[in-house]
C-alpha cells in the first residue's frame, strides 16, 4: 500500500475519506437511535461497559500473538551468528514472554471479568509460541545444549584403575 | 680455491700437510665450505662484535663454523654429500642454503626448500650470506591513538545515535514538524488498530459492533 | 573455501599472540651461561681465558667471574681441548683420535682470527707443544716410535718435515710435555727428548719409585715436570737434579714460586690453605683461605703474581670454579659449573609462610585478648612486608615462585629460586654418586608437613644404589641410604601414607622389592623394564614381582622412550566433531611409547614406533618409517603422540603426530582400565616438515588440562620454538578449516616464526631437556631448559586469560569511573536548573 | 542412548589385511600353553597350536582341546578368588627363530565372556612377531567372578594378526597443487572474496541502519514505514 501517496493528499484534503463514503458515513439524525426505542439506556450503557472490559482483554490476549510475525521478522534479521546484537536480541525474545506469562495475573487484573479465564489462556499460549520461537532461534544458532559436545566440559576423566610404573634401568 | 688434505704421498713421513686444489686430489674425501657473510648495513653499528657472536653450523651442528674479522668463514672436514649449512646469529635471520659436494669434490649450493627437495633454486658458490632482516622477537604493543578509537566501527555506532538523538529535539521545536508527527502518528495508529479491533471485536461477542468503533480508534496497546 | 594467505596470517597472528613484548624481557626470565669443567686456564691483564671439558674457549671477568665471552667448539664427546696458549691472541688446538682444529682468537672480543684443520691417517697419542709461532706435534704409537711434525701456528704450514723417532720408551699414557721437550716414564727411568730444536737426542735419568709413578705437567722456570707417587710429587728438573721438595700433585708454580693446596685441619672455618714456596730464595709462606663450604675438594688450575699478590684459580671436584686472591685468602668469586650438566628437575611450590600458618593456628586459643593480639600482631607484620616489599621464601598467590630442584651430574643438588634471576637457595653435595633422577614424595601442599624429596643416585665406585631423602625447600638432609645392590627400577607409588608421604618402590637387581619408608603402603602395581629390544612387563604384588607379559622387538637401538608424565591431567574426554558430536580420545594413562632404529639391507635405517600397553604389554599401535635417522624424539600427553625424525630420502625433519580416538562412544566413562579394551583404538596420523634440528622436545603441563598444549622444542641452534599443538593435530578428513574454525588447513611445512622463540634472541648452547611444571594459574607452565645454559621462563599457550593483562590500565578505569559519576552529579543539577527555568517561563 | 545399547557392544575393529605392506610372507606356528594355578613359579600346561599360515593375510587354523574337568575347575578358582589367567605362546616363525611371549588377563574376565578371547599377534614391518597378547573384549572389568562350569567348556579364540603401519609423509603434492591454482586464480585476478555482502560491509551497514532507524523520527517517509514495528 502506498501510504506515500496517502499522506500528500491528507495535506490539503483534510477528512476527505471520511466524508467520501456515503453509503454508511451519513450521520444520523438528531434523536435517532438505530437499537430501537425498545433499549433502555441503562440496560446499553451497561452492556456496553461490559462488552468494552471484554473487547479489550481480549486484545490483551492477542498482544502476544500479533507479535508473532514481528517476531518472525526480527529473528530473520538477526540472523544466525554470535555476536553482541544478535543475542541481546533473543535474549529480549526470550526474557518478555517469560516476564509476561509472570505477570499476567497483574495484566488482567485491571480487567475484571469472568471470561477472563478464556483470554488468560490465550495469552500465555501466545507467550507460549513467542518462547517456542525464540528458543527455536537459540537452537539455530546452537545455544541449546542439545549435542554431546554440550556436556563434554562435564565429563569427568575416568578413574584409573592400574598403576605404572618404571622405565629408567640402573643396570 | 685451497685446502688442506692429508697426502699419502712422501715415504716415512705419512702425515704431510700441504696445499691442493680439488682437480689434483680426487679422493681427498674431506672438503671444506667456504663462503662470507655480508651483514646488513646497520649492523656494524648495532652489534660491533658481530663476528664473534655468528656461527655457522651445517647439518644442525654436525659441522662448526667460526666467522673471521672480514666476514669469511670456512668449515672444514666436511665429507662429501649434502649439507644444510646455517648462520646464526642473536639479531638477525639469513636464509639457510644447501650445499652439495660430489664426490669429485664439485660444488654446488642451492637454496632450501623441504616442500620439494627435486627444486633447484642455484646460488654463487662460495657462499655470500646476506641477512634477511633484523629477527622480531616481539610482539609490539599496542599503542593508542586517538583516530583508531574514532573509527572504530563500534564507537561510530554509538556515537552516530547519540548525535542524532541531541539533534532532534531540536528539530522538534520547529512546531510544523511537529504537526506533521502527530498526524503520522494518528495515521498508523488508525491503520494498526483497524485488524486487531476487528478480532477482538469479533471474540468480544457478536453485539453492536459499529457503534464504538469510533472512540477506539485513539486507544493505543502498550 | 580456505585462502592461503589468509591462514598464513591466522597463523602468523596466532602464534605472534604469544610472543612476549619487548618490555617483558628478564622480568620472569633469567638465563644462566656456563662454560663446565675448566681444563685450561691462563691469565691476562683483563681476562682469564679457559678451555673446559666441554670444548668450550671463554673468557672470564677476574673480577667478577661473569663470561666475556664464549666460543662453543665441536661436540664434546668427541673433541676436547688439547691445548691452550694465550700470548697477544688466544691459540686452542681441539680435537679427539685423528682430527684436530688449530684455532686463533682475538682475545678482546672472542672472534676468529685464524683457523686450520689437521687430519691424522693413523691413531695415536698426540701431544701438542707451542713456542713461538711454532707448533709441534708429536704423534706417539705406543712402543714404537713417535712421529714430530712442526707447523706454523698461523696457517698450518709445514716448518719441517715429519720426523720419525723410533724410540721404544714411548708409552702415550705416561708421557707429558714440558717445553721444549717431550717427556716419558718408563721402566723406572724417565726419557725426554727435545722436540723443538731438531737434531736433540733422547736423554734418561733413573728414578726411584715403583711402576706407579705418574707424571704431570709442571710449568716451572726451567723445563720440569712432576712426578707423582701416590699422594706426594717431586718436581725434576729435566736434564737438572730431583728438587728435594716433597710437593702435593696439585702444586702448580707462577713465575718461580711453586703453590699447593692442603687441607687446614687446625682452624675449622678455613678449610683450606695454601701453602707457597720459592723456587730460588726458598722462602715459604702459607695463606689460609675461605674456602666457601658445600664446593669439593679443590685444586689449582691455574695462578698469576704481579709481586707480593697472586690469583688462584682452582676447580674442584664438583666442577666448580673459584678465584682466590693471595695474600688476604679472599674468594673473590664462585661459579657452580656443576650446573652445566644437569640429569634431572623438579620444580616445588613453597610452603606456606609463617604469618598464614600463624594465622591457621590462631583460633586455637580460648582468650579473646591473647587471640585478638596475636590477629594484630600478625596483620602488622603482614603489612610491614607489604610496604617493605619483602616476600621471601614463601608461596605466593598464583604458585608463580617456585623453588627448582636439580641434580647435576657431578652428583651435588641445587635449589634455584625462580624468580631473583636463578639464584641458588642451597646446594648439597653427595660425593662419589651419579644420580639418575628426582623422585617427588610429598608436595608442600601438606603444610605443616614439610615436602619431601629423593634422589636416586648410583655409586660411582660399587654401583649400588643410593637413595637420599632430603628437603626440596631447605635443602636439609633428611637421611641417605646406601644400599648393597644395584637397582633394577625405583618409582614413586601412587598412595600416599597417612603423613601423605608417597613410598618409593625399589626393585633390585635380583628382583627383590624394596619400599622406602619401609612401613609405607603395600601397593599392587605393574612396572616395566626396558633391556636393549626385550620389554618385559611385571605386576608388583606384596609377596614380589611377577613377570606378567614381554615384547620381543628384534635387533635393534632403542632411541626414544615416553610415557605421559604422571601430574597430567586431562580435562576435555573427547574432540566435538563439526556437526557438534563427539569423538571421544582413548587416553590410557599407562601407554608407553617406544621408538626403535633397526638397520635394514634395503631401507638403510628403519624408524619403528610401538605404542605399547604398559599393563597388558598389548601393541596398541605400531608404525614404521623406512630411510628414516636418529635423532629420534618422543613426546607423549593425553592421546596423542608426536615424534621427529630425519628423513634420509628427502633430507629433512620430519615431524609426525599420531592421535588415538575410542570413536564415537565412550566405551567406560568411569574407570579406566588396561584389562577392558572392547575396540582397537581408531588412530590417525599427519605428517609435516620441521624445518629445524630438533634437540630436544617437551610440552607444556597445566594444572587442570584446561588450557591449549603447546609442543617446546629446543633446537640445534640454540632457540627453544612452540608449536602450538592444533597445528600438529591431525586433521578430520570432513572437518572444515578455516579462519572462522578452529582448526587450521593442512599445511606441509611447520612455520616457526621468530615470535614463537620463548628464550628470544638468548641463545642457548647445546640444549639438553626442557623441563616443564604446572604452575598454580591454569594459564602458564613453568619451562626450565637446560644444557650448557640454564633459562627458565613461564610460557601461557592459551594466554593468560586468568589473570589480568599486565598492561591493564589500573588508574584509567578509576578515572573514567570518578569521571562518570561526577558527569551525572553535575547533569543532574544542570537538568534541575534549566526545568526550573522552564517552569518560570 | 537406545542406539547404544542395541549395539554389539564388543567390536572389534579389524584393520584390513589385505592392505598389508609386508614384503614377505610367512608363516608362524603359535604353540599356546597356559597356567591355571597360581605360584611363585608357574607351571605351564598345554593349551592348543595356532598356525598363521599367511601372516600377510592372517589366516589363522586354531586347534584347541576341551578344558578337561579339572581345568574348568581350576579356571573357576581362578576366576571366584579375582586372580590372573597367562599364557605362554612359543612362536616358531618361518626362518626358524623361536621366540616365547607371556601375557596375562583377569581371570574373571575370560571365565564371564564364556572363553571368548581374542589373541592379538602384532608384527613388526618385515613380519617378525613382536608380542603375542591374550584380550578379552570387554568394556568393563572384574573384582572376581563365580561362573558355573557349564559356561566354561572350550576356547573360541579369534587370532588377529597386526601389522605395522606405513608411517605417513607430509603430503606434499596437495599442497603444491594448491599452492598453483592459487597462483592461477591471481593471475586471472579472481581471487574471490565469497563472503555474503553483509559479512563484508556489516561495518558500513549498521550505522546507515541505525541512522536511518533513529532519524525515523523526524523522517516522514521512513517513519511511516518502521511505524509499524515502532507501534508495538
Amino acid at each position: 500500500m502506498s501510504t506515500k501517496l496517502q499522506i500528500r493528499r491528507q495535506k490539503w484534503a483534510l477528512d476527505n475519506t471520511r466524508n467520501r463514503s456515503v453509503a454508511e458515513g451519513l450521520a444520523a439524525p438528531p434523536a435517532f437511535s438505530p437499537s430501537g426505542p425498545a433499549s433502555s439506556s441503562d440496560v446499553s450503557k451497561k452492556t456496553d461497559v461490559s462488552r468494552l472490559i471484554t473487547k479489550k482483554s481480549w486484545d490483551l490476549a492477542l498482544a502476544p500473538l500479533k507479535q508473532v510475525p514481528m517476531n518472525l521478522f526480527i529473528m530473520y534479521m538477526a540472523g544466525n551468528s554470535i555476536s553482541i546484537f544478535p543475542i541481546m536480541m533473543v535474549g529480549m525474545l526470550l526474557m518478555r514472554p517469560v516476564q509476561a506469562i509472570f505477570a499476567t495475573k497483574s495484566t488482567f487484573k485491571m480487567v475484571e471479568n469472568s471470561s477472563a479465564f478464556k483470554q488468560m489462556f490465550v495469552y500465555i499460549l501466545g507467550n507460549c509460541i513467542n518462547i517456542g520461537l525464540a528458543l527455536y532461534k537459540c537452537q539455530s544458532m546452537g545455544l541449546l545444549p542439545t549435542h554431546s559436545s554440550d556436556w563434554l566440559a562435564f565429563v569427568e576423566p575416568p578413574v584409573r584403575l592400574e598403576y605404572l610404573g618404571g622405565g629408567v634401568s640402573l643396570l | 680455491m685451497l685446502y688442506w688434505c692429508p697426502l699419502l704421498a712422501l715415504l716415512g713421513a705419512p702425515l704431510c700437510l700441504c696445499q691442493a686444489s680439488f682437480e689434483d686430489e680426487p679422493d681427498s674425501g674431506r672438503y671444506a665450505i667456504e663462503g662470507r657473510i655480508f651483514p646488513l648495513s646497520d649492523y656494524q653499528t648495532s652489534q660491533a662484535n658481530w663476528q664473534a657472536n655468528t656461527r655457522i653450523h651445517v647439518n644442525g651442528g654436525e659441522f662448526i663454523g667460526f666467522v673471521k674479522k672480514d666476514g669469511s668463514f670456512t668449515v672444514h672436514n666436511v665429507p662429501s654429500g649434502s649439507y644444510v649449512l646455517e648462520v646464526l646469529n642473536p639479531e638477525y635471520t639469513f636464509e639457510p642454503v644447501r650445499v652439495e659436494i660430489n664426490s669429485k669434490g664439485k660444488y654446488r649450493a642451492r637454496k632450501v626448500n623441504y616442500i620439494q627437495p627435486t627444486q633447484v633454486i642455484q646460488v654463487p658458490y662460495p657462499l655470500k650470506m646476506k641477512a634477511l632482516a633484523k629477527t622480531r622477537y616481539f610482539q609490539l604493543r599496542e599503542q593508542w591513538r586517538i583516530t583508531d578509537f574514532i573509527f572504530n566501527p563500534m564507537v561510530l555506532m554509538m556515537v552516530l545515535p547519540l548525535v542524532l538523538v541531541m539533534l532532534l529535539p531540536k528539530m522538534m521545536n520547529d512546531p510544523e514538524t511537529k504537526k506533521e508527527i502527530d498526524q503520522i502518528q494518528s495515521l498508523t495508529n488508525f491503520e494498526m488498530g483497524d485488524m486487531t479491533d476487528k478480532l477482538s471485536n469479533f471474540l468480544a461477542g457478536p453485539s453492536t459492533a459499529q457503534q464504538n468503533k469510533k472512540p477506539q480508534k485513539s486507544k493505543k496497546r502498550q | 573455501m580456505t585462502n592461503l594467505g589468509h591462514f598464513i596470517t591466522l597463523c602468523a597472528t596466532i602464534l605472534s599472540a604469544h610472543a612476549i613484548y619487548e618490555d617483558q624481557v628478564g622480568k620472569f626470565d633469567w638465563k644462566r651461561s656456563f662454560i663446565g669443567k675448566v681444563k685450561h686456564a691462563q691469565f691476562d691483564t683483563k681476562r682469564l681465558i679457559v678451555t673446559t671439558h666441554e670444548n668450550i674457549i671463554a673468557s672470564l671477568s677476574p673480577k667478577t667471574g661473569e663470561i666475556q665471552w664464549r666460543q662453543l667448539m665441536e661436540d664434546p664427546q668427541e673433541h676436547q681441548p688439547q691445548l691452550l696458549h694465550l700470548d697477544k691472541d688466544a691459540v686452542t688446538v681441539s680435537g679427539g683420535k685423528s682430527r684436530f682444529y688449530v684455532r686463533g682468537w682475538d682475545a678482546p672480543t672472542g672472534s676468529l682470527l685464524w683457523e686450520w684443520p689437521l687430519v691424522l691417517d693413523r691413531p695415536g697419542d698426540s701431544f701438542w707443544l707451542l713456542q713461538g709461532d711454532l707448533l709441534v706435534h708429536v704423534l706417539a704409537i705406543k712402543g714404537s716410535h713417535m712421529e714430530v711434525t712442526q707447523f706454523s701456528v698461523k696457517t698450518g704450514e709445514v716448518r719441517a718435515k715429519t720426523r720419525k723417532i723410533p724410540e721404544t720408551w714411548v708409552s702415550g699414557d705416561k708421557c707429558v710435555t714440558a717445553n721444549p721437550y717431550f717427556v716419558c716414564v718408563f721402566n723406572g727411568q724417565l726419557f725426554w727428548l727435545d722436540v723443538v730444536n731438531e737434531g736433540g737426542r733422547a736423554s734418561s735419568q733413573p728414578i726411584q719409585g715403583g711402576p706407579d709413578c705418574n707424571l704431570l705437567e709442571f710449568d716451572g722456570p726451567k723445563p720440569a715436570v712432576l712426578l707423582v707417587r701416590q699422594n706426594s710429587a717431586k718436581i725434576v728438573e729435566l736434564g737438572g737434579a730431583v728438587l728435594p721438595h716433597e710437593v702435593a700433585p696439585n702444586a702448580v708454580s707462577i713465575g718461580s714460586s711453586v703453590f699447593q693446596l692442603e687441607a687446614n685441619l687446625d682452624n675449622l672455618d678455613k678449610l683450606v690453605r695454601v701453602k707457597s714456596f720459592d723456587l730460588v730464595s726458598g722462602r715459604e709462606s702459607s695463606v689460609e683461605i675461605d674456602y666457601p663450604l658445600g664446593l669439593g675438594g679443590p685444586y689449582i688450575v691455574s695462578g698469576q703474581c704481579r709481586g707480593p699478590a697472586c690469583e688462584l684459580l682452582l676447580s674442584s671436584t664438583d666442577h666448580a670454579l673459584t678465584l682466590v686472591r693471595l695474600p688476604e685468602g679472599r674468594v673473590s668469586w664462585t661459579r657452580e659449573e656443576a650446573l652445566s650438566n644437569i640429569i634431572s628437575v623438579e620444580f616445588f611450590e613453597l610452603p606456606v609462610s609463617d604469618l598464614e600458618a600463624s594465622i591457621e593456628t590462631e583460633f586455637t586459643d580460648n582468650d579473646v585478648i591473647t587471640m585478638f593480639t596475636r590477629r594484630i600482631s600478625t596483620q602488622t607484620k603482614q603489612l610491614v612486608n607489604l610496604v617493605s616489599g619483602q616476600f621471601g621464601s614463601t608461596r605466593d598467590d598464583f604458585g608463580l615462585h617456585r623453588i627448582i630442584v636439580v641434580a647435576t651430574a657431578v652428583g651435588k643438588l641445587f635449589g634455584i629460586d625462580t624468580l631473583r634471576n636463578g639464584s641458588i637457595v642451597w646446594t648439597y653435595r653427595l660425593p662419589n654418586v651419579k644420580p639418575v633422577m628426582l623422585l617427588v614424595q610429598r608436595t608442600a601442599r601438606h603444610a605443616p608437613l614439610p615436602a619431601q624429596c629423593v634422589l636416586l643416585a648410583q655409586d660411582v665406585t660399587t654401583g649400588g644404589g643410593v637413595l637420599f631423602a632430603f628437603d626440596p625447600i631447605s635443602g636439609e638432609s633428611r637421611g641417605l641410604d646406601r644400599l648393597s645392590y644395584r637397582i633394577k627400577q625405583a618409582f614413586v607409588a601412587p598412595n600416599e601414607d597417612e603423613e601423605h608421604l608417597k613410598p618409593v618402590i625399589v626393585i633390585g637387581a635380583d628382583d627383590s622389592v624394596r619400599v622406602f619408608p619401609e612401613r609405607g603402603p603395600k601397593t599392587v602395581a605393574y612396572v616395566y623394564t626396558i633391556d636393549q629390544s626385550l620389554v618385559q612387563g611385571y605386576r608388583l604384588e606384596p609377596d614380589g614381582l611377577k613377570p606378567v607379559w614381554n615384547l620381543n622387538l628384534g635387533v635393534c637401538d632403542l632411541v626414544g622412550v615416553s610415557t605421559r608424565p604422571v601430574t597430567e591431567r586431562v580435562h576435555s574426554q573427547g574432540r566435538v566433531l563439526h556437526d557438534r558430536s563427539v569423538h571421544y580420545k582413548y587416553v590410557n594413562p599407562n601407554l608407553i611409547a617406544l621408538a626403535t632404529l633397526s638397520e635394514d639391507p634395503v631401507h638403510k635405517s628403519v624408524l619403528n614406533v610401538f605404542l605399547v600397553d604398559g599393563v597388558t604389554g598389548f601393541v596398541v599401535y605400531s608404525t614404521s618409517h623406512k630411510k628414516a635417522k636418529g635423532p629420534v624424539h618422543l613426546v607423549h600427553s593425553e592421546n596423542w603422540l608426536v615424534y621427529t625424525f630425519f628423513n634420509e630420502r628427502f633430507r629433512r625433519t620430519e615431524i609426525v603426530a599420531t592421535e588415538l580416538y575410542e570413536g564415537s562412544i565412550q566405551s567406560n566413562s568411569t574407570v579406566f582400565s588396561s584389562f577392558a579394551i572392547s575396540q582397537l583404538p581408531e588412530v590417525k596420523t599427519e605428517s609435516y616438515i620441521l624445518p629445524a634440528n630438533p634437540v630436544s622436545m617437551s610440552v607444556t603441563l597445566t594444572e587442570r588440562g584446561i588450557t591449549n598444549k603447546f609442543l617446546l622444542v629446543g633446537t640445534s641452534s640454540g632457540s627453544v620454538v612452540e608449536i602450538p599443538w592444533m597445528l600438529l593435530q591431525p586433521r578430520f578428513a570432513d572437518m572444515p578449516c578455516g579462519p572462522e574454525e578452529s582448526c587450521f588447513p593442512y599445511m606441509p611445512e611447520i612455520a616457526i616464526p621468530p615470535e614463537a622463540t620463548i628464550n628470544y634472541n638468548q641463545t642457548l648452547a647445546r640444549i639438553r631437556k626442557i623441563a616443564v611444571a604446572p604452575a598454580k594459574l591454569e594459564s602458564t607452565s613453568h619451562v626450565l631448559v637446560h644444557g650448557l645454559d640454564l633459562f627458565y621462563t613461564r610460557v601461557a599457550p592459551s594466554k593468560t586469560f586468568d589473570l589480568l593483562k599486565e598492561d591493564f590500565d589500573h588508574r584509567l578505569i578509576v578515572l573514567v569511573l570518578v569521571g562518570l559519576v561526577v558527569a551525572s552529579y553535575v547533569t543532574k543539577y544542570l537538568a534541575a536548573k534549566k526545568a526550573l527555568r522552564q517552569a518560570w517561563k | 542412548m537406545l542406539k547404544i545399547l542395541t549395539l554389539p557392544c564388543f567390536l572389534f575393529i579389524i584393520r584390513s589385511s589385505l592392505a598389508s605392506n609386508l614384503e614377505h610372507d610367512g608363516w608362524a606356528n603359535i604353540k599356546l600353553e597356559h597356567c591355571l594355578v597360581p605360584s611363585a613359579s608357574p607351571v605351564f600346561t598345554e593349551r592348543g597350536n595356532i598356525t598363521i599360515q599367511s601372516l600377510r593375510l592372517g589366516q589363522a587354523i586354531v586347534k584347541q582341546n576341551p578344558l578337561t574337568e579339572q581345568e574348568k575347575n581350576q579356571l573357576r578358582d581362578l576366576a571366584a578368588k579375582n586372580q590372573f589367567y597367562q599364557i605362554r605362546s612359543t612362536v616358531v616363525a618361518s626362518d626358524g627363530a623361536e621366540n616365547t611371549f607371556l601375557s596375562t588377563i583377569k581371570a574373571c574376565m575370560l571365565a564371564e565372556s564364556e572363553l571368548d578371547d581374542k589373541l592379538s599377534v602384532s608384527l613388526d614391518y618385515t613380519g617378525r612377531v613382536i608380542g603375542v597378547t591374550l584380550l578379552i573384549a570387554s568394556s568393563s572389568t572384574c573384582e572376581g567372578a563365580f561362573v558355573p562350569l557349564s559356561k566354561l567348556k572350550q576356547f573360541t579364540t579369534h587370532v588377529y594378526v597386526r601389522h605395522s603401519d606405513v608411517g605417513p609423509i607430509p603430503n606434499t603434492q596437495s599442497y603444491i597443487e594448491k599452492l598453483e591454482r592459487e597462483k592461477e586464480a591471481r593471475e586471472r585476478g579472481e581471487v574471490k572474496d565469497n563472503r555474503s555482502i553483509l559479512a563484508k560491509y556489516w561495518m558500513y551497514i549498521v550505522p546507515v541502519v541505525i541512522l536511518l532507524m533513529v532519524s525515523s523520527m523526524a523522517n516522514p517517509e521512513a517513519a511511516a514505514g518502521n511505524g509499524g514495528g515502532a507501534g508495538r
